[in-house]
């Protein structure tokens, strides 16, 4: 088995849960990188659309900003702002959508606003873009996040976009149909919502990785499922796919600077 | 009828202080060497609109222009914060910022609404999120039809817009091509508008009947500054800048070494100097 | 994805009795040979829905497969009434029609609201115009910011969309240029569509990376009908037919010629007709 | 002086009223002979936008149908019908826009819906189509009608299209914001509305035309301006532009049938 780094996994693991037919709204970084990573691997066909307007775009190297130039070229077609966020996100066209942040808590409401007071605040993060509308009209969110207390937190500062709202029944209440954050894969293990109280619990730890190791790096009073499975580690194919795409990314950046 | 005009011209007769500015482009096509002017014809009191704030309103804010910033992602993209947005919110360095956040989805229609002459847009939104707590222009109407309640924002009116754009012909229709973001909107949605272009040809050329093209009567200036977008990029012409974005970040986290750049590249330089980022046309 | 059928097909699996239908096209592309199909195989009970019915409509009408039509135009561009049309309102022949009339600004946006999943749209429309008291789906809404009381409708949302397009590639992705009216947006508004092109090619190559395209995935059904508009036209291949739009205003004038005229052309033929007014690709 | 009908007089009086400057939202029919006229002769840089989309259109001959092909290919850009209504009718960018109908009332409303009752029509019209709108987002409005009893009437079947209501500050009380109405062209004369009260009176008899022609064919007690001019005959130039389009129009409408 070859060797591989905690983000690869992370990574990889991310990519695996998306679908041939799934259409993904793809944020920048992580997501980016496991949504052409599922393209390169066992999802040929999937739809990847990022929020500058591309549709069905398939980058051969990772994107730095959510409008790089390779997006466009390589997409089916590109269309208006107003348009994508009008006809394609709230349409209901996507089945997948990816979200991160500075904050999450255990029901995946996520903050990507300020730490500290709203008016006055300790630190200023670059807000929420997308966010708001993508937890709530997306089929599913898978969020994709580095596991660590100042992260995975008790309470958030701010709440950008909802998750499961106080659990249970949160989302229907405020009148959202859709799933809402359905899985976190954090560079440590797997975690999905506990069906009835809708509290991330950890369902699949990454091969190395322990339970001490999580609990440690989690703000709240994490819990595990009943049964709680290992990764499946990285395979040759993957790992491969993932570095040639992350060699020509850095490749494609390198000669430009 | 668009006129042609020096970006000097343009910024003197069409930016003044005080106004609500929209300087769109969504990672292509930001209009930097008309920020940059803006900046050198030391406009104060702004009113600053952008979906995506990137390096060029972190230049504005940071020299003292901007009074207020509307915005839904304030960011260096994939290399973290704009270090003179923060100080500003978070220390009032050089002056206090205000801000009106949005999220991308209201921005978007809000910009639509405004090139469509309505009031107000409506649309599926903020739901279960804190930001209509903290922002006052997020309210609801009622379907008059099925009782949903959407999200209601104003539309964005700015009293100027500025883009750049692929290409104007010389009477001044100008032609957006690539990621065209809400840049038509902003210019329709507009009092006034500068667009600066990479060049001005004989023949605009649009590639489909469909292209996405401004007619000149709804645009007041069109200059033309080829490499006008650096270090954003321009389809087909010059690829994004990504070193630049990442350079940036060193400079931009120390009030002195933001000035000392500034004076160099931005206060003792003009539109000119970009000629040197412009590529051939693909 | 949408799969490549015939048309006899496409139309029995996704049309249904009862079915809300938008067959649209904005005097280009008009389906024609998909609207035929629709006719022989006898579907009851539809509503139609489109901004300008014309002709296609009027047989649709005139053969009894519609119970009501939503609509802002309908006449025969250019020449005069929809004589079927007529018949059906003032005769009630073949049988009662049922109408929604709206203004164009109105379906239009109802159109776009559609595509945007939204239950509404709001214009600024119908003031001092009578339709507002004749049809009870015109409401309205309060803008919370200013006041303004804008025009209300409810989106438009068909069972199932049929247009016709320039052309697909062998995935099913499907290219619309020159007027493109409405029809991107009835596609995406609908839970089934239908579309015929001209011709179905290996690449799709869009002129422009803005071009409008529709991805397969949104599309149902996609059949190669060459001629498929006639005698409406496509841009760059067959011209509209002006003298059919003229010679068939005796036709329609008259019951017995309209039902001689469409068992002849329509009910003992079939798509592969139209192949005969298919121009070359210029 | 050239030979000429009173559909020529009325083609042309209606084109002078447009100005070099004016954006134009052109019907089919009669404006659209006078707006590409006006192009042909005094005002070259015209801006033509027909609803069907396309923008800056320059035909070389007439459209039957609003959305001929030859429309398309002389614009500069052609946009959806959404964004037609939205961006640039709604938008305010129209200065005159042109209507026309079946009954027209002594304040400019217009009636393309019905004759009779709406539920139980005597005849059935094709409708409003854009004009509700086109009525009061446009700058202005002008009329060209053939004149006559039972389309010049006393009262509407049914107001498709606000003119000026019940005459003085009726728009007004509705919040619209634009002139409306302000040119009825005919083939006997030039009304205008007066401006306190807002009826249309005539304020210019086409060659040949006379007053009590005018009030034989108008269905109410029609006014007169105190000033009545006698409106310019068609120039050579103009006859010589209005007669080759509209040869043209007919050889490429003929070659196609």
């Amino acid at each position: 088995m070859m060797d591989y780094t905690s983000t690869e996994m992370m990574t990889i693991a991310a990519a695996r849960a998306l679908a041939n037919d799934d259409v993904c709204f793809v944020g920048i970084g992580m997501p980016s990188a496991a949504c052409n990573l599922a393209r390169l691997t066992h999802a040929p066909d999937i739809t990847l659309i990022y929020e500058s307007g591309t549709i069905g775009t398939r980058p051969e190297v990772l994107p730095l900003s959510i409008g790089d130039g390779e997006l466009c070229e390589t997409a089916l077609t590109t269309v208006a702002v107003p348009e994508m966020f009008r006809y394609w996100l709230q349409g209901g066209r996507i089945t997948v959508g990816f979200l991160g942040g500075a904050e999450i808590d255990r029901y995946g409401n996520i903050n990507s606003t300020v730490i500290g007071d709203y008016d006055n605040p300790k630190v200023r993060l670059p807000g929420g873009g997308g966010a708001p509308e993508i937890a709530t009209s997306c089929g599913q969110i898978f969020v994709v996040m580095k596991q660590g207390k100042r992260s995975f937190v008790d309470k958030l500062s701010f709440r950008t976009s909802l998750g499961h709202g106080e659990g249970h029944n949160s989302r229907e209440k405020l009148g959202v149909t859709t799933k809402g954050p359905n899985m976190i894969v954090t560079d440590l293990c797997i975690m999905r919502p506990e069906p009835e109280t809708k509290e991330f619990q950890v369902v699949s730890i990454h091969p190395g990785a322990t339970r001490e190791e999580i609990i440690e790096a989690t703000g709240w009073d994490v819990q595990f499922a009943d049964k709680v499975e290992e990764t499946l580690p990285p395979s040759a194919h993957e790992l491969e796919a993932l570095r040639a795409l992350n060699a020509r990314t850095a490749a494609a950046h390198g000669e430009q600077a | 009828m668009a006129r042609i005009m020096t970006l000097k011209e343009a910024v003197a007769e069409l930016v003044r202080d005080g106004d609500k500015v929209a300087m769109e482009g969504f990672t292509h096509l930001i209009p930097y060497a008309a920020g940059h002017e803006v900046i050198r014809q030391q406009r104060k009191g702004l009113t600053i609109i952008r979906m995506t704030p990137d390096i060029l309103y972190d230049q504005l804010i940071g020299m003292g222009c901007v009074d207020k910033l509307v915005f839904s992602w304030g960011g260096n993209p994939g290399v973290g914060s704009l270090h003179r947005l923060r100080d500003a919110v978070e220390k009032q360095w050089p002056k206090p910022l205000a801000l009106e956040e949005h999220s991308h989805a209201a921005m978007a229609n809000a910009y639509e609404a405004g090139a469509a002459g309505l009031p107000c847009a409506i649309f599926r939104g903020y739901r279960g999120a804190d930001l209509a707590k903290v922002n006052e222009n997020i309210k609801s109407v009622t379907c008059p039809f099925t009782g949903e309640k959407l999200a209601a924002v104003p539309s964005i009116r700015p009293d100027v817009a500025i883009i750049h754009a692929n290409r104007a012909d010389r009477q001044g229709n100008v032609l957006i091509e690539g990621i065209v973001g809400v840049q038509k909107e902003a210019v329709l949605a507009a009092e006034r508008s500068i667009v600066t272009v990479e060049e001005i040809v004989d023949d605009l050329a649009p590639p489909s009947p469909n292209s996405c093209v401004l007619p000149s009567w709804t645009v007041s200036a069109v200059v033309e500054v080829p490499g006008g977008a650096h270090p954003s990029y321009v389809q087909g012409r010059y690829p994004r800048d990504n070193a630049f974005y990442k350079a940036w970040d060193p400079i931009a986290r120390d009030r002195d070494a933001f000035k000392a750049w500034m004076q160099e590249n931005v206060m003792e330089k003009g539109p000119e100097a970009f000629a040197a980022y412009a590529g051939e046309r693909a």
